[in-house]
């Protein structure tokens, strides 16, 4: 069975062990050491990994796409915010009459703008099932329709990148928009509750960062069934030498854009996680800065590697944490060199740098033997 | 309006007359009147101000004007010469004598509002009709229009016959004629027939709504009718020039992309940080030469010229000569260069926007006629963008480098075996782009705010309509950005300004589908793929 | 730069004069226990740190300031200064490190609306103090924020009061940018209008601009075509930020001068005139509860040390900084008078605390959470400062939800006990819920 | 999933879609034909009126001067450039102007490219893999598993190209000549009724060169093939129909003697030799 099949791959076990490893670690430390040891990780902290996770998991859909297919989407931001936007409003839907006007039905920012019923598209947002699906049906769709239409009249590279931060910024206006019925700048926030737990508690939090790091691992799996099946290599030969690969009689629109959606599922997923652990969902996840630091994790991890996409993703963000903390004014210029030093210094990335060590030390055993 | 009749004997009796001390005395009490909290009564102070025959009644009302005249916790009547910093020079209201420097905890300003300001503005305005300054005539002969009195009227009706300048004399019965059809006389609709001024328009439109009088009533409605066919005409004239205007900055914001993307392949997503760092020279250079800021800016041209260059070339040099062939991995570093080219000027410089002043020859507008003027500042960035535009295609078809980037880009080895030192090519390319932005930022400096997030606000648009016209196509780039600023200007009445900003981005996106090389595609091999 | 801090501290202590200066002497000495933990959360980088910066900078001069005259409950003071980068979720992620990691005893922080809705389930939950200084649009109350900021009826309706019984506005222009304080506020002002002034409902022009709207051209001429149909027409601007240079210049322009149509203001203060040119502007209105250009020693004093802080010549003073130096001084004297810095104990010891605010007057402590404030109307001057044409009798109390919104109207809130409740509806008599919801129940009901 | 696999592997699922089994109905005539064609860029005429055909089985060389369409030529047949003007027709069946680049190559026409163009970031094994002719559509392309007739499909290709060691390397390390060959390995697998083969021994040394012509021979009569060439020894060694081409339309056709004599011929060509 072909998606089974990374299981078997040294690679993957590697990775797939350090998380279940690193979740488990963390979950101990957490739970069974006391407060005040150095070593507890507090639920602050838990909350933080989670969101990180939700991260990786964005990263690894943008390599998807750009490491494996070559398509550099400057939008990914998008998918992963309408995947965030689904949930929010599940979430909303929790609150039922506690919030601050405490109407049954309508979250609060609707009950100001004085509408009086919930808009057709927020009809089923109160189960969570529908939701579920449409965390990934919505971001799909979406993607769908953009990528049939760009890659059926063969707008690729550049043009497809500027046409992705286009659409992005696009959806970032209308979301900002009161009329659009999804809370305009404010969001949506205040959550309460998801499935009956409280979000408020560290139990639900624990869950949610072990669940962000399950769905990391199944997207990992995925993505990397995809690259290691025939498809894969259809999608690197259309990467290096598109109309070669027209030439072999492969329908190169039809792999870009199946690729394509799949990735903007994943994405949605990872909103989706992301906004009941950090509480709130607004339009400034569109911006296009967003989605083009997003490249940058992947970039610095290593293209078309997947697992780099998570190493760049968890480093930059933890880095971000801690300097805005320390040296707010140095975080821009950090990021900016960051970007800099990459794509001139370290095209390959840190997964590059592992290689080459691997390949060096395997010459070396070579040269006694 | 008691003020502007008083204000008739005001320059009857201009010189003086009585002895300096009796004049203090009263000078003195015509001030302290003014000292009063209610407005009201402060009104009627200055009338009073305005009959006294005191020569320094026009200096004090100007003083009141811009709130200059102040008084110490002593009491003493001042003029305050600049009111920055903590402790501000002033000068006596009465003597004039200096009086050096005094804390700004000392001093308390005897404050107006706008109707007051209204007021005096008048009175000077009238005083004005007997200026020698023929610019100053016609100001107060405009001001007067909607404002005549009964007192005012019948001064101006023998005044007219005096006034030698023919639009001064025009201003002025158009004015006699509103407020004579107020009073309701039927030939006061023929002199207004045609009128476009606002408030012969409304003078026109209460005659048509009033009973007492149906043959005024008629005549009104037909002469607003008349009027109302006029007005549709010069909306729509408006409506285009807003377009151009708004796509003239576009093309100004898009055309040194064209060249640094269009012509390179480089993704430059530190276009607008060099567009900012021009508006940023545009505000040094006002700094530099404190009071000229019409020099200041034309100085800043060449200036912003060459900062947004240099900064160009030492990024092609530094990191972009690295990146050959790689234009998405271009993009990506480039896009750190623009945070980091914020952060920038947020540390060195301030997070605050910085305040470019207009110069003024720039500022006001172009009266066409009484409903439709056209604002300066766009006009002059309008004929810039065009001359920008005009030079960058002389330089890319005539000159030397222009005939060597063509080369280059054409085919790069060919032209580097015929002795072209491509990689000098390229950076000269990339700097001319570069300070194509910084003149930009130049002329954004007169429309918007001075900040470090200036460019933030214009790469996606200028990446727009580069990508819409056609990339490699300077032509192509002057239409989009006019078509699509024509676009977003004709919409934005019915769809407001964000959907219009919407519609527009999603039309780029569909139209791309359609035809993804733009509207003026390179054809043939040349294009490549 | 530490040099430069120190030259700094020594500056603002020698400007207090040298009765504190000996309590700087006798504070030197290491103080008692550890110190009071004062959190500041306000956006040091990103599109926010435009306004955000000098609260932070302020709130470290109130530290200062109150360390010099040796602290508060004889422990020092320590400001935990932490930067949200104006990104939300980061915000909320910042509170919980300010009240979890750095263990808080307070915090002053947020400019913006959303940033404030992105912490407060942070507050609540663990129970943090959050002293809010911008004016915002009301309809929230949380046990856990104090609000020192303007609600509604302390800056938009005396306003538009001073606008219509003053200059006799018969035609009204509301305009803003497309977010939530400029909706909740002009939907209360139309209503208001129309309920109180009778004000027809084609004499209201309510129009949205996207943030940093740059291109004013259509809006600004309709403005002008809207104010020239004969009756006196004011522009009511909750147009945030950047969007106002642009703004300010097209009607400068197209030659809309504050005597034919003014506009009154609600976001613009002395920081934001600090970067236009206001010579063409000067007429034009601003409604806030504290101008840089008022009159009184208090404030005199206030933009001095200031100006020492900083070291900068020019440095401004606005609203939200008395805000925060109201804010401050009421947390002080509540920690005072309950001797300990527990949120409940402070929370309970704070209402009715009543201090000096910087426009010669004295600021109250509500139980709804918001302060007593003045609301002053002052007029655009060529030196981009305000000179005040008007003012309220006496202060007004913040009312968190406005009387002039269905939804809203009924409710009260009060966070002593017994009620303790942020929004108690007084026809149903029950906390939380309003009328409205009310019969939307009973309509599911049936 | 199990049964999808199976419809993957089994060859001869999706009839109308392998290849091989393409209808090419050549009962009546030629397999590819050519008529009127003219197309130009910005002006300028890169084919002008081009008639030809080529018949079943057929091993045709088209030669002529820089610029005078061959590539171009190329292009349009397999789809890439839409001419202004004329027909393209294969067998009697298929117009391929209606055609898009991969339905052509599922058609049954393979095309190695002037430059040789493989997938240089994926294996020698992998580049023969893709290149294998059977169903292309997505969701078999996703399930296909490796499995024995395929690999020994594939070795046999590579004992013929001469790749057989190399065939773990990244192809992006070989040399010119032997990417030529890869690229040659790479029709071969498509199994095409119709080879176009340009340029295929540029860079090649003497005896791979041979090696190419005995290839090339070996494959007419079963397939058709069209060889565009400069290197006049080599057409002269494989050839026996050639067709001249100059100015985008055919200059004269025959054996090569015929050819090399032709007046026309020799004036166009003493540029070039000289």
């Amino acid at each position: 069975m072909w998606l089974t099949q990374p299981l078997y791959e040294r690679s993957t076990r590697i990775f797939l062990g350090v998380l279940l490893l690193a979740m488990i670690l963390v979950t101990l430390l957490h739970l069974a050491v006391p407060a005040d040891h150095p070593l507890y990780v507090s639920a602050y902290t838990v909350n933080l990994f989670g969101k990180y996770l939700s991260y990786a998991l964005l990263a690894v859909a943008v390599d998807l796409v750009w490491g494996y297919l070559g398509i550099l989407s400057l939008g990914h931001g998008a998918f992963f915010a309408l995947g965030g936007y689904v949930m929010g409003m599940y979430l909303m839907r929790q609150i039922g009459d506690r919030g601050v006007y405490g109407h049954p039905e309508l979250p609060d920012f609707m009950v100001f703008l004085n509408w009086d019923a919930l808009p057709w598209y927020w009809l089923g947002s109160d189960s969570f099932l529908f939701t579920a699906l449409m965390v990934m049906l919505v971001p799909g769709v979406l993607a769908f329709a953009f990528g049939y239409l760009a890659f059926r009249s063969r707008v690729t590279g550049v043009y497809l990148s500027i046409m992705t931060q286009a659409l992005t910024f696009a959806l970032m206006l209308a979301f900002y928009r009161n009329e659009m019925g999804f809370g305009g700048s404010d969001g949506m926030t205040n959550f309460r509750d998801i499935l009956g737990f409280d979000l408020r508690t560290d139990e639900t939090r624990l869950a949610l960062f072990l669940i962000s790091g399950v769905a990391l691992a199944v997207g990992y799996v995925i993505c990397r069934a995809l690259v290691n099946s025939k498809l894969g290599r259809v999608c690197i030969a259309s990467r290096d030498a598109e109309a070669r690969t027209r030439f072999l009689g492969y329908r190169v629109e039809r792999v870009q854009l199946s690729v394509f959606v799949v990735s903007a599922m994943l994405a949605g997923v990872a909103g989706a996680l992301y906004v009941p652990q950090v509480g709130i969902i607004n339009p400034s996840e569109f911006a296009p800065l967003f989605s083009i630091e997003i490249v940058l994790w992947v970039a610095l991890g290593g293209r078309a590697t997947l697992y780099g996409a998570v190493i760049g993703a968890l480093l930059v963000n933890y880095a971000k944490t801690y300097f805005t903390g320390v040296m707010p004014d140095a975080w821009l210029f950090a990021l900016g060199g960051l970007f800099v030093l990459v794509t001139v210094f370290l095209p390959k990335g840190i997964a590059g740098l592992l290689k080459q060590r691997k390949q060096a030390k395997e010459k070396e055993e070579e040269v006694p033997a | 309006m008691k003020p502007l009749l008083a204000c008739l004997l005001l320059f009857l009796t201009w010189l003086p007359s009585l002895s300096i001390a009796e004049e203090d005395v009263r000078a003195g009490a015509l001030l302290e009147a003014l000292d009063v909290r209610s407005f009201a009564d402060k009104g009627e102070a200055i009338s009073e101000l305005a009959i006294s025959e005191d020569p320094r009644t026009r200096y004090w009302l100007n003083a009141l004007l811009d709130g200059s005249l102040q008084r110490t916790h002593e009491g003493r009547f001042v003029v305050v010469l600049n009111n920055r910093g903590r402790s501000w020079p002033v000068e006596d209201a009465l003597t004039q004598e200096d009086l050096g420097e005094i804390s700004r905890r000392e001093l308390n300003r005897i404050s107006i509002n706008n109707s007051l300001r209204n007021q005096i503005r008048s009175l000077i305005a009238v005083a004005d009709l007997y200026s020698e300054d023929l610019s100053l005539r016609r100001a107060s002969a405009e001001r007067l229009v909607g404002e005549v009195d009964e007192a005012l009227a019948e001064f101006l009706a023998e005044h007219i016959e005096q006034e030698t300048d023919r639009r001064v004399q025009q201003r002025l019965s158009l004015a006699l004629a509103i407020y004579q059809l107020e009073q309701g006389e039927l030939d006061a609709v023929a002199e207004l027939h045609g009128s476009l001024n606002t408030d012969a328009r409304i003078a026109l439109s209460r005659a048509a709504a009033q009973e007492e009088n149906p043959l005024l009533a008629q005549e009104a409605q037909a002469a607003l009718s008349a009027i109302e066919q006029r007005l549709k005409m010069n909306r729509t004239a408006e409506t285009l020039y807003f377009g151009l205007s708004m796509g003239s900055v576009l093309v100004l914001a898009a055309i040194g992309l064209a060249i640094t993307f269009g012509v390179m392949g480089v993704i430059n997503m530190a276009h607008g940080e060099l567009i900012m760092l021009g508006a940023y020279t545009t505000w040094a250079m006002q700094q530099l030469l404190p009071g000229q800021p019409g020099l200041a800016l034309l100085l800043s041209i060449p200036a912003g010229f060459m900062v947004s260059g240099l900064v160009g070339i030492a990024m092609e040099r530094g990191v972009i000569q690295f990146l050959k062939g790689r234009p998405l991995e271009t993009l990506l570093a480039t896009f750190g260069i623009s945070l980091m080219l914020q952060q920038l000027v947020r540390t060195v410089i301030s997070p605050q926007n910085r305040t470019v002043v207009t110069p003024e020859w720039m500022s006001g507008s172009l009266v066409v006629n009484d409903a439709l003027s056209l604002t300066l500042n766009r006009l002059y960035i309008m004929a810039f963008a065009l001359l920008v535009f005009m030079a960058l295609i002389y330089i890319l078809r005539r000159t030397r480098l222009g005939l060597e980037v063509r080369a280059v880009t054409q085919n790069r080895a060919m032209a580097r075996s015929m002795g072209i030192k491509a990689t000098r090519v390229d950076m000269m390319t990339f700097g001319l782009g570069s300070g194509v932005a910084g003149l930009a930022g130049v002329a954004l400096s007169q429309l918007t705010n001075v900040g470090p997030n200036l460019g933030q606000a214009y790469i996606i648009d200028s990446f727009m309509v580069v990508v819409f016209g056609g990339v490699g196509n300077l032509w192509g780039t002057l239409v989009a950005g006019m078509s699509l600023g024509i676009i977003n200007q004709v919409i934005e009445p019915w769809a407001g300004a964000v959907v219009a900003k919407i519609l527009v981005l999603v039309f780029i996106i569909l139209f791309i589908q359609k035809r993804p090389r733009g509207l003026f595609p390179q054809k043939g091999r040349a294009a490549g793929d | 730069m530490k040099r430069l801090n120190q030259l700094k501290k020594l500056a603002v202590t020698t400007s207090l004069g040298t009765a504190l200066t000996l309590a700087t002497l006798g504070s030197s000495q290491a103080f008692a226990q550890d110190p009071i933990r004062v959190g500041v959360l306000h956006s040091l980088s990103g599109t926010m740190a435009i306004s955000e910066t000098v609260l932070k900078d302020t709130i470290e001069m109130l530290v200062e300031q109150q360390n010099a005259q040796g602290g508060l409950l004889g422990r020092e003071l320590e400001a935990v200064v932490v930067d949200p980068a104006s990104n939300w979720p980061l915000f909320a992620e910042r509170a919980r490190e300010l009240l979890d990691q750095h263990e808080v005893d307070v915090v002053f922080g947020n400019w913006t609306s959303v940033s404030r809705k992105a912490v407060l389930p942070v507050f609540e939950e663990l129970n943090g103090l959050l002293f809010y200084p911008v004016q915002y649009e009301g309809e929230e109350s949380s046990k856990n924020v104090f609000y020192t900021g303007a609600a509604p009826n302390q800056q938009a309706i005396p306003a538009v009061n001073y606008l219509h019984e003053q200059v006799g506005i018969e035609r009204w222009v509301l305009a803003g940018t497309d977010y939530v304080y400029p909706r909740t506020t002009n939907r209360i002002l139309a209503s208001y209008l129309q309920e109180e002034f009778g004000v027809a409902e084609d004499d209201i022009m309510i129009n949205y601009t996207p943030f940093g709207h740059s291109d004013w051209q259509n809006i600004v001429a309709e403005i002008r075509r809207f104010g020239s149909q004969g009756k006196k027409t004011a522009v009511v601007s909750t147009i945030n930020g950047d969007a106002n240079v642009p703004f300010y210049r097209e009607l400068g322009n197209q030659g809309i001068d504050a005597a034919d149509i003014p506009v009154v203001a609600f976001s613009v203060g002395e920081q934001e005139l600090s970067g236009i040119d206001t010579g063409p502007l000067v007429g034009h209105l601003a409604a806030w509860n504290y101008f840089m250009s008022v009159d009184t020693d208090a404030n005199y004093d206030f933009i001095d040390a200031w100006i020492d802080y900083t070291g900068d010549e020019e440095a401004v003073t606005n609203d939200p900084m008395e805000a925060h130096y109201i804010g401050f001084n009421m947390w002080k004297e509540a920690v005072r008078k309950a001797g300990t810095t527990d949120v409940d104990e402070v929370r309970d010891a704070i209402y009715g605390v009543t201090v000096p605010n910087l426009t010669g007057g004295y600021a109250v402590m509500m139980p709804n959470h918001h302060i007593t404030k003045p609301v002053l109307i002052g007029e655009i001057q060529n030196n981009g400062q305000f000179d005040v044409v008007w003012e309220t009798p006496g202060t007004v109390a913040g009312d968190a939800w406005s009387d002039f919104l269905p939804g809203s109207r009924d409710l009260v809130s009060d966070w002593r006990a017994p009620m303790s409740c942020g929004n108690y509806n007084v026809k149903t008599g029950r906390c939380g819920g309003s009328r409205a919801a009310e019969e939307a129940a009973e309509a599911l009901g049936e | 999933m199990k049964l999808l696999k199976e419809m993957a592997n089994r060859d001869r699922v999706f009839e109308f879609l392998v290849p091989q089994q393409s209808p090419v109905d050549v009962r009546h005539g030629p397999i590819l034909y050519l008529e009127d064609v003219s197309v130009s860029f910005d002006g300028f005429q890169a084919i002008n009126k081009l008639n030809l055909t080529i018949d079943d089985g057929e091993l045709r060389c088209i030669i002529g001067p820089n610029g005078a369409g061959k590539t171009t030529m190329m292009d349009i047949i397999t789809g890439k450039t839409r001419p202004d003007a004329g027909s393209v027709w294969f067998g009697s069946r298929h117009n391929l102007l209606e055609k898009s680049e991969p339905e052509i190559a599922s058609l049954g026409i393979g095309r190695k490219f002037q430059k040789p163009t493989v997938f240089e970031a994926l294996t020698v094994f992998q580049n023969l893999e893709l290149a294998r002719a059977t169903n292309k559509s997505l969701l078999p392309t996703l399930l296909e598993q490796m499995n024995g007739d395929i690999r020994a499909q594939i070795e046999e290709v590579l004992e013929l190209i001469g790749l057989k060691e190399l065939h773990r390397q990244e192809a992006g390390i070989l040399s010119h000549g032997q990417k030529q060959w890869l690229e040659i390995g790479m029709l071969l697998m498509q199994r095409p009724r119709l080879l176009l083969v340009d340029e295929p021994v540029a860079g090649m040394t003497e005896q791979e060169m041979e090696r190419t012509a005995e290839l090339l021979t070996g494959l007419a009569g079963k397939q058709s093939v069209v060889v565009v060439e400069h290197d006049m020894g080599f057409v002269r060694s494989i050839a026996r129909q050639v067709t001249v081409l100059h100015q985008g339309s055919v200059l004269a056709e025959g054996s090569m003697d015929e050819v090399s004599n032709n007046p026309k011929v020799i004036e166009v060509y003493l540029g070039e030799e000289a």
